[in-house]
């Protein structure tokens, strides 16, 4: 049973993307990332953006985080606080791990006990409680990748958005994550838009999952996942929508090739 | 709470700007988004441009001399120390209206680009040498802060020895002014060259020249650059003790007459020099200034 | 430097030997107006005929000394501290005086309500450098009356050395209380400042007589051309004639070199007021370089030094000589 | 092929590193592996490590006495000119050696830690403003590099005239040689912090100081300290131009010391003083490598 | 019908590594990365390592590589060139895109027109033909990735070791590009160490695929992958052999976790 269910407001959305295009540069160079993009998400609601390479994800869940102007169309976010967690790590060099999730909890205006025990918290999240005194450069592409999503969830934000948080990360620590990140959106009440190129992680965690066109991105489905909640990743129904995605994707794509 | 209060603030910028562009094709849109159609927009309209560029200078020159015309006018000190700005722009138009004084500025000007492009050919091989062999960093790494250090004018028996009077004295006391500025700025821009970059280049099978060449200098060239800005400003200062050094009759140079100024006291006169220094040293900040706005366009970093 | 890249000039036996070159050095100074007349004139090349003059110019003492010592020049107008330096450096062996050039143009001045000695107490006063001449003078003057005056710019009086540029405006601005400087600085501080002329320095002398500035040679350019030191000499007598003779003209001349030099003249009327105030003679007046002399050593400033030698006014001397003119004497005072 | 000889030694360096260390625990690894364990036997023989540094700048220094020695042998010079080491080094410990040249040196230290700490504080202030607003960048930037190109001397006249003779009108000389260069290393530090750490710290909710505390400063600190380390060498050399208007009673500062070494034409005297400001210059430079390391070390850009 | 059992020979080992252990760095900061792991790569071998997050699959490139040095064993490559694809994109900001495929191209010497055609032609494997001039950043996260597999090519080595080159494509461009490294890999006969942490992948691609332990890494299992190639990701036989050795991974991660 979703979240999505639960609320039942169709209403009640959170992010309301309207007719939102995006262009980058502009004269002869010009390139129209995203055409016409509309899409809302509700409160609470799980979406699952699925697109091939260069379609606009990323430049997407920036525009909604307000990193990026748009060319033209309407975006809402309504005020609520937004966190982002990037394609690349890009944790900040100078911190330990531990300084890294502190942070925004110090922007926050946490006390220091407080804020050493959130991110112990936040560590042991994402598996990572042996490494809080490391520096980024001394840690492997996926567990910066980890600490990169202890951050985010730091921010205690209303909307977090995804992009491709566990592209890095074996099948047996994602499937701990996917878990783990579910009983957080589901605690926390959270908006989650996320970024990922694994339709079957996409049909594991979604609400819905949406189908971006090659570029310039445009959306071209929305699947809604209906299956009840545990899910398992490996789960028959997952492939078997996993299987039916896929394959309207392979079309998109291949149209898109020719 | 700040962090709420600044995304939703960026946000509603976004929604903002939002126009009546929708649908138009690809390379038409246009809109009101600054960062976004900035390029198009200046090409369109570069008097605007240099509006936007020279009005807070012009604010900013009218301001000083707003303040200067007020110390003077409240008889703050006398005029014969500080002169108004009716008297000095005259002063000022008079001194660069006569053929003598551009041909100090010509001479000055030589000297100053010979030299600093001595002292960069000189601190380049220097940075590169001293970041490279460990025991030359070691051995004069620190020397090179403090030479820097040392006043120009401490050079002048060592210049007179080794080059007796001529140009080649001046030359010597700028390159030494200006070199280590150089030298440390490519230093510290190669110590801080990202290591998956080093790493990278040595998968590549970069070594010796070729590294130096393809992989040190550009990546260190925002440092360099600001290096090199630095070693100017060693230089002209540099330049501006040695030219007391010769004195040729003829082509006085600016060195020579802002020294004179001040002797005379003269107070129109070397607050002329001073503006004439510093006209100088704007332009050629100007001409950095491009090198490293086209350097950060390369590297990603201006712009949306 | 001259030993290279000049040969000896064939000449007939005897005939005193002549330099290809000659490097002059002077600064664009007034009190260095027998050169910059003779250089503006022409006087020096009509009489280095078979010499070609080269001139340089120096901005400050220690420059124009190095220059010598590293026989980067083989001449030059200098003032008697910076000779006096280079002579006790070298131990003698650098450099003699061959002329004087130029006299007297120093003095104190004062601020309004400083009328005697006795009022500098407690006050600052700026000397253009640390042991230089009108430095020594200040301090001899300042003993001799009573007053204490450390090399630190403690005591009763504060000495202040610094540049003329600097205390000439301090001094406008009244952040010191006078200083002991030469010309043109004094005339500027007279008739621009309205400073008190509280000792001219002229009144502490013999004669009203000390030496400003004389004319140096390096010992072996003269050891090698003695002949061209002494067409030299003939350029020097010359142009100091020429200022005694047409004063008028001479000011011209000199402010019109100082402007080639350095781009700015000097304002006629301290032109003017300077040069009443200097005397351009050849006597180098050496009994003043050894009591200015004995008075550093005196006030610490200078280590004794043997002045005996320092002198070579033979050629001069020959020229007065031959012109009918007095000789001059490098005794010291009696 | 370059690339190919390249790739193979430097496995073949891997190969040959191989020792019998196999098979022992953790951390009982040690093996020979220079950068490998460069820690650890630092602790272990500090001696080696301080000979490490130590030997080059020895030999440097035996080389340039050396060449010293030579000149002199060989009679380059009158030895008045240039005097011979064992006539110098006998100078130079007389000189460190009265309680007047360390009153001198603390006098000199004094001002100097003064103004250079004044010099950082407003080059900072200055350095973060323009690199934040645009009009006062285009108002101002640029005049920052024309400042630092002004001779200090010219500086005297305006310093008279707002802060008399004390030494007031000495820090001024030093801030305003300083600041800039500061202000300049700090701006081309913030220009070059990379576009994702700014984003980051926009998805934060960073902004205003938080975003200068916790993201700019920091991102920005390597140029930033080598902004200081060239602010240091500005703010020396305007000091020592600046000693020159005001005398305190009690202590000669090593900036009139110089310069009466000078007038003297004292040789000897002007070597010691030129070896005393490198050695400071060194020291200095040293503390600002401190510096420079241990942030390379946070960073990750050293070691292995 | 692989080109292992072509070759046959089973001793020409192009690289070798035995007893390898990597520690990073000392005292009571020491991290253990690899202990004693023992590999052999024939030549024109394609051989895929798997492991968990921050087991020491890139810290075994870079030491095959010689970018680190090792703590005790051997390893030899015997003088071969040995090219990496590094886990981060890594491309040069202030070259183009071609610009960074040519670097090596030039380091190698070859002529101006000789290196445009060589990269025109990566770039087409790539399929970003149209992105020759772009900068990096101007670039979306797969394409930047693939930049970089294209830069990896034109190093024109007998070695490519490759981490986790995939890992932000989506299933198509994926497919195509396993379709194409399969080519190169064929025609040069090039030897592959390929991490990747998709299961499907590495047996898609490799001739055999080497589990590696949690921390510290060491060899736990050599699977043979026997498939007639070409094979398909999504064939029964690569999903069968996928889910064995899921099974056993999940296995090692279970054991290591208890
Ligand atoms: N800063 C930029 N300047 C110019 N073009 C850009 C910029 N960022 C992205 N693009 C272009 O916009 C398009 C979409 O990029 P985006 O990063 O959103 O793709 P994506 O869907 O996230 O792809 P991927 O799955 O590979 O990460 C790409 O074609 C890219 O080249
Ligand atoms: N430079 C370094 N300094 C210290 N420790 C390091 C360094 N690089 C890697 N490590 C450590 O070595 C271990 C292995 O790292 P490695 O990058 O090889 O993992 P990986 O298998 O590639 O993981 P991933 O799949 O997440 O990329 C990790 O625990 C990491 O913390
Ligand atoms: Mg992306
Ligand atoms: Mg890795």
């Amino acid at each position: 049973m979703s979240i999505l269910e639960t609320t039942g407001v169709r209403t009640d959305a959170v992010v309301r993307i309207e007719n939102v295009s995006k262009t980058y540069g502009s004269g002869s160079n010009a390139l129209l990332a995203l055409d016409r993009v509309s899409l809302d998400v509700e409160k609470g609601e799980f979406v699952c953006l699925l697109g091939a390479s260069g379609c606009g994800k990323s430049t997407l869940l920036s525009l909604v985080a307000g990193l990026d102007q748009i060319s033209s169309g309407t975006l809402e976010i309504g005020g609520r606080k937004v966190a982002l967690m990037f394609q690349e790590a890009a944790l900040f060099p100078w911190l330990s791990v531990t300084g890294n999730v502190e942070l925004p909890l110090r922007l926050q205006g946490l006390g220091k006990a407080e804020r050493r025990k959130r991110a112990e918290e936040l560590l042991e999240v994402v598996r990572l409680n042996g490494f809080a005194d490391k520096r980024p450069h001394e840690l492997s592409g996926g567990m910066r990748q980890r600490v990169a999503l202890a951050r985010a969830l730091a921010q205690n934000a209303d909307v977090l958005l995804m992009d491709e948080p566990f592209g890095a990360l074996d099948a047996m620590t994602r499937d701990i994550l996917h878990d783990e990140l579910e009983r957080i959106w589901r605690e926390q009440n959270l908006t989650v838009l996320f970024v990922t190129h694994n339709v079957r992680e996409a049909v594991r965690l979604g609400d819905r999952v949406i189908l971006l066109s090659s570029r310039p991105g445009r959306v071209i489905e929305d699947f809604p996942i209906q299956h009840a909640r545990p899910r398992r990743i490996d789960s028959p129904e997952v492939s078997g929508q996993a299987a039916e995605i896929t394959d309207r994707l392979r079309a998109e794509v291949a149209r898109h090739a020719s | 709470m700040p962090a709420e209060t600044a995304v939703s603030d960026s946000t509603t910028a976004a929604t903002n700007a939002v126009t009546l562009t929708k649908g138009r094709a690809a390379n038409e849109v246009s809109g009101l988004d600054a960062l976004e159609t900035a390029p198009q927009r200046d090409k369109g309209r570069l008097g605007l441009r240099i509006w936007a560029s020279a009005w807070p200078k012009l604010l900013a020159l009218a301001i000083v001399i707003g303040i200067w015309e007020a110390a003077y006018l409240a008889e703050w000190r006398p005029s014969y120390l500080l002169p108004p700005p009716t008297e000095v722009f005259p002063q000022l138009w008079d001194l660069i209206t006569t053929a003598d004084f551009w041909n100090g500025i010509r001479l000055t000007m030589t000297r100053a680009i010979t030299g600093f492009s001595l002292a960069v050919a000189i601190g380049t091989v220097l940075g590169a040498a001293v970041s490279r062999f460990a025991p030359l960093r070691a051995a004069i790494g620190s020397l090179i802060t403090g030479l820097q250090t040392m006043p120009s004018i401490m050079w002048f028996p060592l210049a007179i020895l080794l080059f007796q009077l001529g140009e080649k004295a001046i030359l010597f006391v700028v390159v030494i002014g200006a070199a280590p500025s150089v030298a440390n700025g490519l230093i510290s821009g190669i110590d801080y060259v990202p290591r998956t970059w080093l790493r990278v280049g040595q998968v590549m099978g970069m070594s010796g020249l070729a590294k130096y060449r393809h992989l040190i200098l550009p990546a260190s060239l925002p440092s360099f650059v600001s290096g090199l800005k630095q070693g100017w400003a060693f230089s002209w200062r540099s330049l501006m003790a040695g030219e007391l050094l010769v004195m040729v009759p003829g082509a006085v140079s600016i060195g020579v007459r802002m020294q004179n100024a001040r002797d005379l006291t003269d107070s129109g006169l070397v607050i002329s020099y001073i503006m004439v220094v510093l006209v100088i040293g704007i332009l050629i900040d100007q001409l950095f200034n491009f090198a490293d706005n086209a350097l950060r366009k390369r590297w990603g970093l201006t712009g949306n | 430097g001259s030993d290279d890249d000049n040969t000896k000039a064939d000449t007939a036996a005897g005939a005193p030997a002549e330099a290809k070159t000659i490097k002059l050095g002077y600064f664009p100074n007034i009190t260095h107006a027998p050169a910059l007349v003779g250089v503006n004139k022409g006087l020096f090349k009509d009489a280095l005929s078979g010499t070609d003059l080269q001139t340089q110019t120096f901005n400050a003492g220690p420059a124009a000394i190095e220059a010598l010592l590293s026989g980067a020049i083989d001449a030059t107008y200098i003032g008697p501290n910076p000779a006096i330096n280079g002579w006790a450096k070298s131990k003698g062996t650098a450099l003699k005086i061959i002329a004087g050039s130029t006299s007297g143009g120093a003095g104190l001045v004062v601020k309004e309500g400083i009328n005697t000695v006795a009022d500098l107490k407690g006050k600052k006063i700026a000397t253009p450098q640390l042991g230089n001449t009108q430095d020594v003078a200040l301090r001899a003057y300042l003993k001799e009356n009573g007053l204490n005056a450390d090399t630190n710019g403690g005591g009763d009086v504060s000495i202040l050395p610094q540049d003329n540029a600097t205390a000439v405006q301090a001094f406008a601005q009244g952040a010191i209380d006078g200083a002991w400087v030469p010309e043109p600085n004094l005339s500027k501080l007279l008739l621009e400042s309205k400073g008190k002329l509280l000792v001219d320095e002229k009144t502490l002398w013999p004669n009203q007589e000390f030496v400003t500035t004389h004319l140096i040679v390096s010992q072996k350019f003269l050891k090698d051309y003695p002949g061209t030191v002494k067409k030299l000499l003939q350029g020097h007598l010359a142009a100091v004639k020429y200022i005694a003779d047409n004063n008028a003209d001479a000011q011209t001349a000199a402010n019109a070199q100082i402007e080639s030099l350095t781009g700015k003249a000097l304002k006629p009327e301290i032109l003017t007021a300077a040069f009443k105030n200097l005397k351009f003679t050849a006597d180098p007046i050496a009994s003043s370089l050894y009591t200015s002399a004995k008075h550093a050593e005196e006030v610490k400033l200078l280590d004794a030094v043997d002045l005996k030698g320092i002198y070579d006014l033979g050629p001069l001397n020959e020229l007065l000589k031959a012109a009918g003119q007095p000789e001059v004497s490098d005794a010291a005072a009696s």
